[in-house]
């Protein structure tokens, strides 16, 4: 993202539910569908004031599977769309994220993550919907995932969701835990910088020409809008290049395949992240989101005491940041993952290891966030 | 060709696989006609029109027709229709669904979206069972009928579609039959130029599935029923109740004039500018 | 053909579309069709057909073509669909 | 060493414990250039209850963005002055809105009847954090009066900014009568806040 | 302490925490008065009520009461509630909404519920709001009114609970208010008593939201102007559709006798367990 | 399970998901709600014919989120209860499949897996619901899935399921693939045999007694049925052990960790697979559900071939078979996953995998099962 | 203490639970209620009390209580209903 | 070794064909003894199109439960023959409807008008399948009449026995002229099916 900060800028206090809402504006985000939940209601509330101001739509629908659904329809009408809800509603919305996945409609979804399962904690943070994001929806699928440990990252995350979403056709995830979402920071915004945003690549070839789905060399098709001309047909059903339904395995599997390459063959793309003092660190804190901010006071900290701490913070959640994660295996001897929940990104980080790195984690569930002195404690204890 | 087939095959989509996937005799193909003769009329272009459907039999519709067409998840069209029509409202939205999409399933999108009179066209193909699922009972079974699931016998109420639509909202209610194929085509063309939620119920038969199990004949048999059981609104205004009994009602159920959600939003969209501006 | 100038109302019957359900044959209101021993319609009587279109308007196939002489369907169809109710 | 100076305001729903949470903050972050991170905590996703926000303030990145230890805890109800009081650090600063609070569990606090003033000075309960807020302003010297009566502004409704500074500057003058009434203690105010 | 008070404590949770959590002079808690003053008029034992609820504040009140108790997910009560009865159709299952629960995401469930006829007791606390999230705009909410996500201006139509319900197909339906907490509990006790499914529609303040927002003052004054806008069904009777414009009828609004599923089901197993014989 | 097989006895040729509905019935279910979906429905329709002539319930849901609660209101009420689904019906469970598990609530859970993602390919077999299964639903969770790949295990795998759900009171999902589901095989059903049957244990205690959710050595409560004088409240919050709702640390914590233990301390009862020649195979073949058929007849075919390949076929995927998979790994030099997706219990394995065994995989999503001749190749290849 | 005879309605408030919410005070028919400078109800007048009991049906809180001579609820509701409707 | 027969029953979605793989899979398995797997294939979820039973029948478990190469192909359309001819054995048996299959893509096979025959004898196209079931009988000998009689009967409605009943007969009847019109041909019945 090339920046230029230029004056005349303005300074905010915003939460990071605002942020999201800032950066999904600035990025050119115009319709925003969803239902009211704890803790994403800020990130509605906010979108139905400012997206009249600015020409765009604002619904709340009966309920979060039919504000997915009007979020794809809004995208296919060539509006950039966003949702935003919590876990309950996340669930909800699996089938027809698997739609747009299917059927390659970009679109942002917010899942603020609140403690679970089920009802759970309504108004506590959690890191638990990781795993969930990646695999909630049936039938196999990729999965774009971001986590914002900052006001300022809520912003600029949002904006890179949205890039991603459109440059790959692919829903892009934002992961933001309760405190991240709730947390009031800062934010400085320069009314004219250039931020890069990205717009589906539209066809350029006559209609008769068009072809829905083809392949191409980055593996994304060019995405016509509804109504400029290019009629084509839009299915969940696993199609051909034209977007007729197939069963034909031969058209299925090049297809299902394609969906898969088009992230993966980007995938250095897709990696956001930190890291912090781990180059000649002997343990590396593995963290993201809200504990990712104790993780790096920990790391201070022991630094402080002698200790050679350093710390990966992770921004991108899926695809799974396989690369840097290796790098600190093969550099680090011990290895923690502290997360708000049983051990989801720890057994990832367990699936890549191949070395004798140990790993270490930190699980916490009770709804409060884990403290820079826990995993200190904790890095005392294995250290 | 004469002119009404060659409409018919100017909206067909050449690159697709004919005859098409329903049954022999099934009313979708019917009802496929009656849609693309009132698009026709109307003077829409091809280009405005988005065609979205859910999943079941009639949800197959839209594959055949060249217009924007969108296949939706089961029982949620309505749902992607709305956001269609919000993000690009020049876009003309058509929802077709089965029975069970529409009010199964998609029951609550159905009422929400005659409650909020968003600008849409719905066309329900009601056949009183699941076709694409190989016959179960819908909300539209009507009692003591047996289905795969109620092979004994059905012992639900069925809702009546075009009812559920006026007290939820909806400002344009009509009913036809596939075998009154022209006022299908006159009830269409009058949805489609109506300004808000506009339903059209469209009764047809699965013979296949519901007049099997039933043993009520084929394709021809259920459309003589169609034909035997219905009334015109108007004829039903001289009928005594004890006449209209086992018998509904087709034509122009309610059309009347509601606030309609795009403009109201438009006023929100004054309000938010003068109120930045500031 | 639709320049074509005929006389007499001619019905073709595509074949490779016809799903031979029966329906044209059924609810023709002057008899002009009949279905042979695979179930497919033909126009048996040709001379009595009546130009009302609806075997064209009831195929769910579309294999079916009315081609009329003076009118066309847009004009008869209001009154026609009062006649049929 | 970097500095920190970590806050928590608290009472029952409704006192206006949030709004003053993010009016200290900008009154830090943003007028006074600081490095602000403001969190807060409901009770079950239900009405009333207890409501507690917390803003901590530093002159760099702020890592952990809950507060650690209290440099200054404003209990503006009994449960909440029971609850938190034990989070203060040794010489941390302990104000009370009086009204309610009446067991003070440490030695050292502060006892202002805000509420008590919101209703008898200005015939409106709803101000009593604004006061609240002007007390910490004196008591603390965190922020500036021109930077909180700046926040304070930007964020009453049009119509009430006399209402409101008013409000502040009693918060301020009823501190520096508080302030004679309790133990002397010295703080140092950039020490290192190791937690 | 005298009967009534007494009664009420009978049926309260010791152990459960007091004040409950709903803000000061919210409606909910004088409906939860009513309901169990019904419950002991009816006579049915605390174990053999069920009494389910969904999420929201309205969602909170099972909690409080010495039943068996479900605080389900949001929108689906009515949904578990139909297991609960089919699997045990001895037990009495009550299920108490808010609007939004009832009819936006749970919208579908109801009028299912309503169409099957299944032996429950709905109850649906209107207060036009989301009171739980803070005040965003339910399908309840009338047009024109504001709302945290309609800061302008509310553009939609409101849904009539009620009058959907009979639609639906609802047997019995009641409409009241907290206001009227006596008729409330006729209403309830009328409605328990019914066989099929049931509709209680109780008109509620949100002031903390709803009346904030909306200026309209505190819990009295808004329970004030349920006295002033509610009107009997019998005094509705005589009045003139000017008379009632902005007014809201309360009473009994439908009692009528229709097949009742678990009857119905019955007939199913008698013809099931004979096939199976032979 | 024990069994003495006696005459009478019955041959019927059943369709996997008939013979679901058969072990379901012995099990003891006797409710049933659900909505049609391929290829799924034979279960719905087997058991709306069936139910009602044992005096059991069948009730056909407006969805399969109403489907799902109905069962958990059922069970909650005392009866044993099921529902039957495909990809987007399972997708739309997932809300309420982790109130289930929150409130444990003993219910099965059964997805006949077809071609996603999306509505996919509603008539062809796929195993990509696997990871689902286990993280479909929000927040952090334990489950238990099983997969049969014969008739008879659909049957027998079925009543393990109830026993299961009733012994943990937690959801049991069986995962059955197209391939199984719509198969017919003999099965033999002995009319008197012995089938162990577990029902949830009730509290014996007097009511003012019952904590319903105490933890016991076994980690699971006992579990009054509504209407049986134990009242108590039941709800998706997180909740104390009298089940009323809380968001205290200190109760939160050994809740959910409890939720987690009650599975995890009962690991080995939970693991269902056969080893088929393993012992001194050099190459395994790790598979499940239909494609363990492929892999058996691979690993005969192979071993004719004097190749020295044996086969772990998992019928327990959740929990993951751990130590099952580990044994082999510890004895193999090669692993093959053969799976119909793009990978998902080859993560597993790989995630096990602490030696230096090589993990090999094969991904087919097209639609089509993989044969035997496919495996055969990738030995040869990887041999 | 429901066996105790009294002469005259006593109404008790249970300020335990009360939230001062003014419901009470608000719809007393008959003006026996008043609130105090905290907004908690108190019987000002409890020679006007008509024992109608609306006060103890309308609290959301059920933190007011009215002991009443020789009627009970049961008896007087219908009647109430109507008259206050 | 162990004995393994596959057969592939194919045509178009309304001339019974899955029935007739659960007949021809209860004769083997439950009225002979054997193992046996019976799997089918639809077109996608809709109506129409073709239709696909598969039986395998074995002296032993069965592992991969479709079909492999073919012994057997009933082709009840010519789509069907053309799409599946290329999976017979060697040896395998082809046999078709003639009333629908006029191309006959290998040599050897047998041409049975099985539709004409249920249309003409019966007066009930509805019979096709089970007049060709019993050809099946007799082309394959791997299942006896009076097993496959007892299948038929035990899976059609009641009070078509007869009808039924007559059908398998004629198909047998018919089979036995059928194998008067085909090239000769060696069949080893239990050779090795390694596939
Ligand atoms: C979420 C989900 N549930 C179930 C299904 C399976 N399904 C496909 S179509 C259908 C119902 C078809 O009935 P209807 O909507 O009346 O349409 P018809 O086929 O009769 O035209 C069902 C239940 C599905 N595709 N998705
Ligand atoms: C699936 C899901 N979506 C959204 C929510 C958030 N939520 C909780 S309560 C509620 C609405 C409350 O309104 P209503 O049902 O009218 O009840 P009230 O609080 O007004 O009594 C919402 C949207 C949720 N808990 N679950
Ligand atoms: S199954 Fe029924 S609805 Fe579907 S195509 Fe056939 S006749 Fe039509
Ligand atoms: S209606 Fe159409 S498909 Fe049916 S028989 Fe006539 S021409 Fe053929
Ligand atoms: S928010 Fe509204 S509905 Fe909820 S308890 Fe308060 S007044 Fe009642
Ligand atoms: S109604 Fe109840 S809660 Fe409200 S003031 Fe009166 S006694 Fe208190």
């Amino acid at each position: 993202m090339k920046k230029k900060p230029k004056t005349p800028y303005k300074e905010f206090l915003l939460q990071g539910n605002e942020a999201i809402v800032e950066g999904a504006l600035r990025a050119g985000c115009r319709f925003f569908a969803g239902y009211p939940i704890t803790p994403a209601t800020e990130i509605a509330e906010a979108m139905s004031v400012k997206l009249p101001q600015v020409g765009g739509t604002y619904i709340q629908m009966e309920d979060e599977i039919a504000s997915m659904a009007a979020v794809i329809g809004a995208s296919l009408a060539g509006v950039k769309s966003m949702t935003a809800t919590s876990g309950p509603g996340f669930s909800l919305m699996q089938e027809n994220l698997g739609f747009a996945i299917m059927a390659e409609v970009p679109c942002v979804i917010v899942d603020a993550m609140r403690g679970g399962p089920s009802t759970g904690l309504p108004t506590s943070p959690s890191q638990s919907d990781v795993m969930q994001a990646r695999w909630g929806t049936h039938g196999d699928h990729p999965i774009i995932a971001l986590c914002p440990s900052t006001v300022r990252e809520c912003y600029d995350l949002t904006i890179k969701a949205f890039n991603l979403s459109e440059k790959f056709r692919n829903p892009v995830i934002i992961l933001v835990d309760e405190v991240v979402a709730h947390m009031r920071e800062k934010i400085t915004i320069f009314e004219d910088e250039e931020v890069e945003i990205f717009n589906r690549i539209k066809p350029n070839m006559p209609p008769e020409w068009y072809i829905p789905y083809v392949d191409t060399p980055s593996g994304v098709p060019p995405m016509a809008n509804f109504g400029e001309g290019y009629r084509y047909h839009v299915t969940g059903l696993t199609h051909d290049i034209r977007g007729f339904p197939t069963s034909r395995p031969d058209e299925i599997d090049p297809f299902i395949r394609r969906l898969f390459r088009k992230i993966s063959q980007h995938f250095s793309e897709l990696q956001f992240g930190e890291f912090y003092e781990t180059d000649d660190a002997d343990i590396t804190i593995i963290a993201y989101g809200c504990v990712a901010r104790s993780a790096k006071r920990a790391a201070i900290d022991a630094r402080q005491k002698g200790l050679k701490v350093g710390m990966l913070k992770l921004n991108t959640l899926w695809p799974f940041m396989r690369t840097a994660v290796e790098k600190v295996l093969n550099t680090s001897k011990i290895v923690i993952v502290p997360e708000m929940n049983m051990g989801q990104i720890s057994r990832e980080v367990k699936r890549v290891n191949k070395g004798s790195t140990k790993i270490f984690t930190i699980n916490k569930v009770d709804g409060t966030i884990i403290t820079p002195q826990e995993i200190l404690a904790r890095i005392k204890e294995v250290g | 060709m004469p002119e009404i087939t060659k409409l018919i095959h100017k909206y067909l989509r050449h690159d697709k696989k004919f005859p098409h996937v329903w049954c022999p005799g099934c009313g979708i193909g019917i009802m496929l006609g009656a849609l693309i003769r009132a698009i026709d009329r109307c003077g829409f272009t091809k280009d405005e029109i988005v065609l979205v459907s859910g999943i079941g039999c009639t949800g197959r519709l839209p594959v055949y027709v060249d217009f924007n067409t969108l296949h939706t998840t089961h029982g949620r069209a309505l749902a992607f229709a709305t956001g269609i029509k919000l993000a690009n409202p020049k876009l003309k939205v058509i929802v077709v669904m089965g029975d069970g999409d529409a009010v199964a399933i998609g029951g609550n999108h159905f009422i929400h979206a005659a409650r909020r009179n968003i600008d849409l066209t719905a066309i329900i193909l009601n056949n009183s069972i699941y076709g694409m699922t190989g016959g179960q009972y819908s909300p539209t079974t009507p009692y003591g009928m047996k289905t795969t699931t109620s092979s004994y016998i059905h012992i639900e109420q069925a809702f009546n579609i075009s009812e559920l639509a006026v007290t939820a909202g909806a400002p344009f209610v009509g009913r036809g039959t596939v075998y009154h194929a022209k006022l299908l085509d006159s009830l269409m063309e009058k949805a489609f130029l109506k300004k808000g939620f506009a339903v059209v119920e469209v009764i047809s038969h699965c013979h296949t599935q519901f007049g099997k199990l039933n043993k009520m004949g084929g394709a021809v048999e259920m459309m003589q029923w169609q034909k035997d059981h219905a009334v015109t609104v108007e004829k039903a205004a001289t009928m005594s109740e004890e006449e209209l009994k086992g018998k509904f009602k087709i034509g122009v159920l309610v059309d009347k004039e509601l606030p309609v959600y795009l403009d109201e939003y438009e006023k929100i969209r004054q309000m938010a500018m003068s109120k930045k501006e500031k | 053909m639709s320049g074509k100038k005929e006389k007499k109302t001619k019905i073709d019957i595509f074949k490779g579309w016809c799903k031979a359900c029966g329906i044209c044959e059924a609810f023709c209101p002057a008899g002009v069709l009949a279905r042979d021993e695979a179930g497919y319609p033909y126009v048996k009587f040709p001379e009595k057909c009546i130009s009302c279109g609806w075997c064209e308007l009831r195929c769910p196939d579309f294999a079916i073509t009315v081609y009329k002489k003076d009118k066309d369907f847009k004009e008869i169809d209001e009154e026609e669909t009062k006649n049929t109710l | 060493m970097s500095f920190r100076y970590d806050i928590r305001l608290s009472g029952s729903g409704g006192q206006g414990i949030i709004l003053m949470g993010i009016i200290l903050a900008e009154a830090a972050g943003i007028y006074e250039g600081r490095h602000v991170s403001q969190t807060q905590s409901y009770g079950p996703e239900a009405r009333g209850g207890s409501s507690k926000a917390e803003v901590v303030i530093s002159d760099i990145d702020i890592d952990y963005p809950k507060a650690l230890k209290l440099d200054v805890l404003l209990a503006m109800n009994q449960k909440s002055c029971d609850d938190y009081y034990m989070d203060l650090k040794p010489d941390g600063i302990l104000i009370v809105d009086s009204t309610f609070v009446k067991q003070i569990p440490i030695a050292r606090a502060y006892q202002i009847p805000f509420t008590r003033i919101a209703r008898e000075k200005f015939g409106k309960e709803m101000v009593a954090n604004i006061i609240a807020l002007g007390a910490i302003t004196k008591l603390t010297d965190i922020v500036s009066p021109k930077s909180m009566e700046k926040a304070v502004l930007a964020r009453v409704p049009k119509g009430t900014e006399k209402l409101n500074k008013d409000a502040l500057n009693a918060g301020m003058a009823e501190a520096i009568k508080a302030r004679k009434n309790i133990l002397p203690f010295v703080r140092s105010e950039r020490e290192d806040e190791d937690t």
